[in-house]
């Protein structure tokens, strides 16, 4: 579905990705881990129209989208959960969830859809007339999320969906993450927390200051004792 | 003991270029025209590092500051022409009546932030100038004629002590207070800086040298009227500190160097004069978005490459 | 010191319009404790830090550190009485050297004055000397000395987060606040992070209030937990109690306390 | 009467400041660009108007539109060339370019056509209306439901269009807009369009209106209407209008009680006041940064 | 445009300097008050163009060269010192404010250059406040005192009013120099100011104002200050239902003010003027074809018909003292100035540097200055 090869992505003059490739297959669940500033999320800015590759191929179903307008990458069923949330603070729940659509025409699909993420966060249900910017950290990640699925994308970046999330919460993201897939819809997941991420993933790519050094099925890094210790926290 | 290195260099090429322009002046090389450019730019420098202080050091976005040359500028021409009192206190009293209308001035900064700041304090200028309009003791809109007594000398002295103070100020723990305020308030708060205090006294310093700054400016120019202090000055000061680079006191100086000369030389060319100031202005902020020097020093570069030397 | 806890908090509060964020919260800590803070995304813990160091005053309710009430003071004030924090999000002075970013935070304890610094008085000198001296010391215990000329903005992440925390310590708190020191960090960096607490605490004998998500963290080293939920306090008590009290289950942990690692 | 009549006066200076502020805060609220060439926006429009009714003898509604749609290409042209590259520059380096922007718009004008001004032609009837004894003109009832119909409009096209959705997107993050699909160049020069049309009409009816027109007009009513926008709570749409009645009024006040040389003097300390008492403007929200 | 021909004074110039005049021209290019400073350069060059095309002033041409002085004064000053040690102009024509005529006065008795204001009217430009005279600044333009004097004998003599008010610009000594002449000699002769009140210059709205002028109810409204605002405030006024006479000075004169005004509105008003470009005077029609030829039929007003006498007035003293370059002769002419004709007036230069001129008052009728009276100093 999607294939990068060996590309390159700057921010200036400070490479940020060095010759980095990989794969993700349809129906997938594909985790990428590493440590901070790796450039995990400068791959997901890249496949997603942020940023532009220097040098190196993104093929998405079959097309190139390298270099190619976020708009075009969104229109073609890449949607990305950044970093950080950002949502729309000055907006209301349910106007984050409309701009989610926001190349869509069919209103009538699309008012259906946010019953339906409705039905998936039923707390932001609740919140639906609020500013999202007074949401707590989780409802804002949800509300990301949401906003990401009205898309309607066929393959989900998310970078670190648990990030800053209790306990509870960040089982009920990881939980939605699985029904998503489950759904139909393709996923490449961004996670610190390699263990969580690892568990629901079908492969994973490792990835450090800027190149990818280990890849895997899941189950072969959960058993690799360099991984463990480096990420896992196993000691 | 690098600082203090820095402080003899400054203090030795003071000398130097103070005693050499008063020699070329007193052997008639300098003609007037090019002495009172000098003395154009020393009030300049003075505008603008004092202004550096505020917007560069404490991030106080405060686009008024016309509002404090003109403070200093009136009060000292009252102490000279209707008191009859020496010139150096009436700079003196001039800048500290200008302090003191900065410290009236920074009080909103206490609760105003950005663009709010901004507009209040143009507003402060604006009815500074106003207050000086409808008084007919200094002349009202026809202004007050005030006798020539800046020289060379007066405006060196001058400068010299802004920039050593200013220097000083911001090389210490209260400019690096300061410079938390600008960086992050609220951190500035919570790691124990009175964030209203270092304000103020920004506030204050700033417009007290503005305030000096006015003295020499009301005592080049011969007469000054209100509308010599409207928001357009305020804004010609704003340019240099941010042309040279906000934070950085030597960029404040080269821009208030340069700009007053391409003012100056534009002089020739009255027609096209105000098209290509602005093409100047337009066209080195959409390429150096950060200032002529962004937030470097001269001496940075001074230090690398003798750095570099030393690697050798 | 006497029984007088370091911190009391007493039924304090706040309101945001018509939202309660927190309310009726009672908390005290004793000079060298280690607490957690924990609680659902919204529960109001860092609103209880911005109530303890002054960004917001209390509609309801007491602070008192070693006795003495806190309401109302500003945050600098607050600060030189004790209590520093790091924050969530995080705030450094980003143009500023790693090194001016903690000589800030020694600002207050400084004592030459503005006029000494313009006329470079001898007390400038010595008063500057002391400050670069002991914030050089604080960096070495962070392993940070080497970075100590580089703009924080240039750190990266993890290390920003290690030099929040050793800004705070240098504004001389008796009580730390660490909010959510561990967000963003693999669980490797978690761990080396949970020792440099530990240190603190052991060494410098600092008492620490930490708000976090990270179990392992927060059962790991916290003598005693706090929970909040909607603003309320729902329990607390030592990590074991914690781990098994069903409110907290149901709010914050969910039903089977994995514990992993 | 002469009361009424003040207050009469008051509302009709301060539509023609709301009109000039609304245009002004729509981009602000947009992009955060204090937009200092805003005014001479503005002067483009009335001295566009001009030319039009004078010179082409087009009537007021045609030349209206004209001066619209070549001051929202101009606006366009302006953001594209000198704003666009600034987007992450910081604030102030903006707002010293929108200075210089402002000063080449206005020195460009004079160098073509000198710096005289102009009169406009009379395009309406003269009539006045007297309600209880004060004069309303037809052109002030024009100017006030000119700025009221706009107002409603642009709140409209902000709040309940997708062209609007996305221009408070992308004032709020840019990236995360470019996430959703937006096309943020087009999004704000569609912003700039419409900010700058505003002005263009505001330069028409201020010139039918006061009837004299310069090439340097612009720099006290586009001041006047920053005052008014951050008096309203700047970025907001209802927040300018109100701001620009309330110094209308303010100022027409202050003359009528006979202190017409301070009336500027008293707008700033209103707006000083009110800041201090409502640091966001009259309506904004007092949005602390949340810590 | 109209700028390439702005310079055509300097056609010819070179650097040989011997066959040149150099005349310096500091006048407000840019700035708040641009329109006056460019007004002023157009009349100049016109008259510039004029001499050189008749071979010169004894045999040399004149070269203007001009500094924009942003209509400030510290920039006036700058321009004045450029003019002097840089150029070595023999003399200066400016500013057209008095105050930066004041900014250059020292400067040029210092250097020994003349210095011609051409619409500087207030009598600080050349009486210094300690009543010593400028030795080396002159003005092309009447003082205020004596338009203002004018104008109340018309008033109480003329129209027979007796209450009146005063709504002058307080923005220029100018208006407010004529104000107060107007109020002493009409009050000393028993008549009323019932009200009295200022602009702005800049200013747009004046319905405030008006309204309480009009409460007041004065039988005449006496309006120093410039066309810019004097059209707006005549217009408001009259769409306010003020219909009283209305009076003012040379400031209005200009074919915009008809414009700005309207015709209808300005019936019923009256100007004191050095001038008419109505009036059928050969001469002065000779000068509004040439400056109508030059400018693409613009019609001048009075700050093109000052800049333009100005140039007439220096080049006559350059005559009259047979050189073009010695500063202190010249000055002695101009000094000595009688009866010299020109376009705004036939002027006398008297011990105090100020224009004695007869004045004229005209009346707008149907948006024509029409003659009404002539009154000698
Ligand atoms: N806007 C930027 N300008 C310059 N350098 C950047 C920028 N954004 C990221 N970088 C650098 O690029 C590298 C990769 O950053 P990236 O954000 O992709 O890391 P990451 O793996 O997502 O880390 P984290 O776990 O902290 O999110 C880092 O060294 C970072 O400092
Ligand atoms: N300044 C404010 N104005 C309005 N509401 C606020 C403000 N500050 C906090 N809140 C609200 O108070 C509640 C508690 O927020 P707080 O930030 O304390 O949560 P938290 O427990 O720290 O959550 P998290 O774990 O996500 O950081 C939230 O609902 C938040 O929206
Ligand atoms: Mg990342
Ligand atoms: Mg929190």
């Amino acid at each position: 579905m999607l294939k990068v090869d060996q590309i390159d992505v700057f921010y200036g003059n400070i490479q940020a990705l060095k010759g980095v490739s990989l794969e993700v297959n349809e129906g997938e669940i594909v985790t990428l881990i590493g440590a901070n500033g790796a450039g995990k999320s400068t791959l997901l800015k890249t496949l997603s129209g942020l940023l532009k590759p220097k040098n190196g191929t993104i093929q998405y179903l079959g097309d190139s989208i390298s270099g190619k307008a976020a708009q075009g990458i969104v229109k073609a069923g890449i949607s990305h959960v950044p970093e950080g949330r950002r949502v729309f603070a000055n907006m209301t729940v349910e106007e984050n969830l409309e701009l989610g659509a926001f190349l869509r025409k069919d209103s009538k699909e699309i008012h259906k859809d946010i019953q339906k993420v409705y039905e998936t966060f039923p707390r932001l249900l609740e919140r639906r007339k609020q500013l999202s910017g007074t949401l707590s950290g989780g409802e804002q990640q949800m509300l990301a999320m949401g906003r990401a699925i009205m898309a309607r994308p066929k393959l989900l970046l998310l970078d670190e969906p648990s990030m800053g999330l209790a306990p509870l919460m960040v089982k009920t993201i990881f939980q939605i993450i699985e029904d998503i897939n489950r759904e139909g819809t393709t996923i490449l997941l961004v996670e610190q927390n390699a263990h969580m991420a690892l568990s629901i993933a079908n492969r994973a790519y490792v990835i450090e200051t800027g190149r990818v050094i280990v890849s895997g099925t899941s189950a072969e890094l959960q058993a690799s004792e360099e991984i463990k210790k480096a990420y896992l926290g196993g000691h | 003991m690098k600082k203090a290195k820095g402080f003899w260099l400054f203090l030795i090429l003071s000398i130097i270029v103070y005693g050499t322009v008063q020699f070329l002046i007193n052997a008639g090389i300098l003609n007037p025209f090019y002495s009172n450019t000098l003395i154009f730019i020393g009030i300049n420098i003075i505008l603008a590092v004092s202004l550096h202080l505020v917007i560069g050091i404490t991030g106080q976005f405060s686009i008024g500051h016309a509002g404090f040359l003109a403070v200093g500028a009136y009060i000292s021409a009252i102490f000279t022409m209707k008191l009859h009192l020496p010139f150096p206190l009436a700079l003196i009293v001039g800048g500290i009546v200008a302090a003191l209308a900065g410290l009236i001035v920074g009080i909103p900064s206490l609760r105003l932030k950005g663009d709010y700041l901004a507009i209040a304090t143009l507003g402060f200028a604006e009815i500074i100038r106003i207050v000086f309009l409808n008084i007919d003791y200094v002349g009202g809109a026809a202004g007050m004629q005030v006798s020539h007594l800046t020289t060379w000398t007066y405006t060196f002295i001058c400068l010299f002590i802004t920039i050593l103070v200013i220097m000083n100020f911001t090389n210490s723990r209260h400019g690096r207070a300061c410079i938390s305020v600008r960086e992050n308030e609220i951190a500035a708060d919570a790691m124990g800086i009175n964030t209203t205090f270092y304000k103020v006294i920004a506030f204050a310093i700033g417009s007290f040298f503005a305030g000096v700054a006015g003295g020499l400016y009301s005592h080049n120019f011969y007469i000054i009227q209100p509308t010599n202090f409207g928001f357009l000055k305020s804004f010609d000061i704003l340019i240099f500190v941010v042309l040279g680079g906000l934070g950085s006191l030597s960029g404040a100086v080269i821009s208030a160097i340069l700009l007053t000369l391409v003012s100056t030389f534009l002089q020739d060319y009255p027609e096209t004069r105000m098209i290509m100031y602005s093409l100047v202005l337009v066209i080195v902020m959409l390429y150096r978005p950060q200032g002529l020097m962004g937030t470097r020093e001269i001496t940075d570069y001074f230090g690398k490459w003798k750095s570099a030397k030393g690697g050798n | 010191m006497g029984n007088t806890p370091l911190l009391q908090v007493q039924d304090a509060g706040i309101q945001f319009g018509g939202l309660k964020a927190v309310s009726g919260f009672n908390m005290e800590i004793h000079q060298g404790e280690l607490i957690g803070l924990i609680g659902p995304n919204g529960a109001g813990k860092t609103t209880s830090f911005n109530l303890l160091t002054g960004v917001y005053v209390p509609t309801e309710g007491e602070i008192l550190l070693e006795g003495k009430r806190l309401n109302g003071l500003p945050p600098y004030k607050v600060t030189r009485l004790g209590i520093s924090r790091t924050f969530q999000n995080i705030r450094l002075f980003n143009e500023l050297s790693v090194l001016d970013n903690v000589k800030v935070a020694y600002h207050s304890l400084a004592k030459h004055s503005i006029i000494s610094s313009i006329f470079r008085l001898s007390s400038h000198f010595s008063g500057e000397k002391e400050m670069e001296e002991k914030s050089i010391e604080f960096l070495k215990i962070f392993q940070l000395d080497k970075f100590k000329d580089e703009k924080a903005k240039n750190l990266p992440y993890g290390q920003q987060r290690r030099l929040e925390i050793a800004r705070a310590l240098a504004a001389g708190p008796k009580l730390l606040l660490l909010d959510e020191p561990a967000a963003g960090m693999n669980p490797q960096e978690t761990h080396d992070l949970m020792e440099l607490i530990a240190f603190i605490r052991n060494e410098l004998k600092i008492t620490i209030l930490l708000i976090e998500h990270d179990m392992n963290l927060v059962m790991g080293i916290c003598e005693r937990i706090y929970v909040l939920d909607h603003g309320q306090l729902i329990a607390h008590g030592t990590p074991e109690e914690i781990r098994n009290h069903p409110k907290v289950i149901e709010a914050y942990l969910g039903e089977e306390v994995t514990n992993d690692a | 009467m002469e009361w009424l009549q003040q207050l009469i006066n008051g509302i009709s200076l301060g539509s023609i400041y709301a009109l000039i502020a609304l245009g002004y805060t729509m981009v602000y609220g947009i992009i955060k660009l204090i937009n200092f060439a805003h005014g001479d926006v503005f002067m483009i429009g009335a001295f566009i108007g001009f030319y039009a009714i004078a010179g082409w003898g087009l009537g007021f509604f045609p030349a209206l539109l004209l001066a619209m749609t070549v001051c929202a290409i101009f606006g366009v042209l302006i953001e594209r060339i000198a704003y666009k590259r600034l987007r992450n520059a910081t604030r102030i380096a903006a707002l010293i370019t929108a200075i210089g922007v402002s000063l080449l718009i206005e020195y460009g004008v004079i160098y073509v056509r000198g710096a005289q001004p102009e009169a406009y032609p009379d395009v309406f009837a003269k009539k006045s209306f007297d309600v209880f004894g004060a004069q309303i003109s037809s052109q002030s009832l024009l100017i006030l439901s000119v700025s009221i119909v706009l107002m409603i409009l642009l709140q409209f096209i902000v709040h309940k269009t997708k062209i609007g959705k996305a221009m408070r997107a992308v004032s709020h993050d840019m990236d995360a807009a470019r996430l959703m699909g937006i096309n943020v160049n087009n999004t704000i020069s569609a912003t700039f369009a419409i900010g700058s049309a505003m002005a263009g009409a505001a330069g028409v009816i201020f010139g039918v209106y006061y009837t004299k027109i310069d090439p340097l007009m612009g720099i006290i009513p586009g001041l006047k209407a920053f005052v008014a926008a951050v008096l309203g709570g700047i970025g907001i749409i209802p927040g300018a209008m109100v701001g620009g009645l309330v110094l209308g009024v303010v100022e027409t006040v202050v003359s009528a009680f006979g202190f017409s040389l301070w009336r500027d003097a008293a707008a700033f300390i209103i707006l000083i006041l009110i800041l201090l008492f409502r640091p966001s403007g009259i309506f904004g929200k007092n949005a602390r940064e949340k810590v | 445009g109209c700028n390439s021909s702005k310079d055509a004074g300097s056609e010819g110039s070179s650097s040989k300097g011997g066959d040149v005049i150099k005349i310096g021209a500091n006048l407000e290019l840019s700035g708040p008050v641009a329109s006056y400073g460019s007004g002023i350069a157009d009349g100049v060059a016109l008259a510039v163009e004029e001499i050189n095309n008749a071979g010169g002033v004894d045999g040399k041409k004149i070269e203007i060269v001009k500094v924009d002085n942003k209509s400030d004064a510290a920039e006036a000053t700058n321009g004045a010192i450029k003019l002097t040690s840089q150029d070595k102009v023999t003399a200066i024509i400016g500013a057209a404010t008095s105050g930066n005529t004041v900014a250059q006065a020292q400067i040029a008795n210092d250097n020994k250059t003349i210095l011609v204001s051409p619409s500087g009217t207030s009598p600080t430009v050349t009486v210094r406040d300690d009543g010593s005279v400028n030795e080396y600044v002159f003005r092309t333009a009447f003082i205020d005192p004596f338009q203002g004097t004018v104008a109340a004998n018309f008033a109480l003599n003329d129209l027979k009013v007796k209450n009146v008010a005063i709504y002058a610009d307080n923005a220029s000594d100018y208006a407010k120099g004529l104000a107060a002449s107007f109020k002493e000699t009409f009050e000393a002769a028993g008549g009323k100011i019932v009200a009295q009140e200022s602009y702005v210059a800049k200013d747009t709205d004046f319905r405030s104002t008006l309204t309480r002028i009009k409460a007041a109810n004065p039988e005449y409204i006496f309006i120093p200050g410039y066309y810019e605002e004097v059209g707006l405030i005549v217009k408001q006024a009259r769409e306010m239902g003020i219909d009283v006479p209305l009076m003012g000075a040379d400031g209005w004169d200009s074919p915009k003010l008809v414009e700005l005004a309207g015709a209808d509105a300005l019936n019923n008003t009256f100007i004191i003027n050095h001038y008419s470009s109505e009036d059928q005077d050969e001469t002065i029609q000779k000068f509004v074809k040439a400056y109508g030829d030059k400018y693409n039929g613009k019609s001048p007003d009075a700050f093109n018909a000052l800049g333009y006498d100005t140039v007439y007035l220096l080049t006559d003293a350059m005559k009259r003292a047979g050189t073009t370059s010695d500063s202190e002769k010249i000055k002695d002419a101009l000094a000595a100035t009688k009866d010299l004709s020109l376009i705004t007036g036939t002027i006398t230069v008297d011990e105090n540097h100020h224009l004695i001129k007869s004045a004229t008052v005209l009346e707008y009728v149907d948006g024509k200055q029409t003659f009404n009276t002539k009154v000698n100093p």
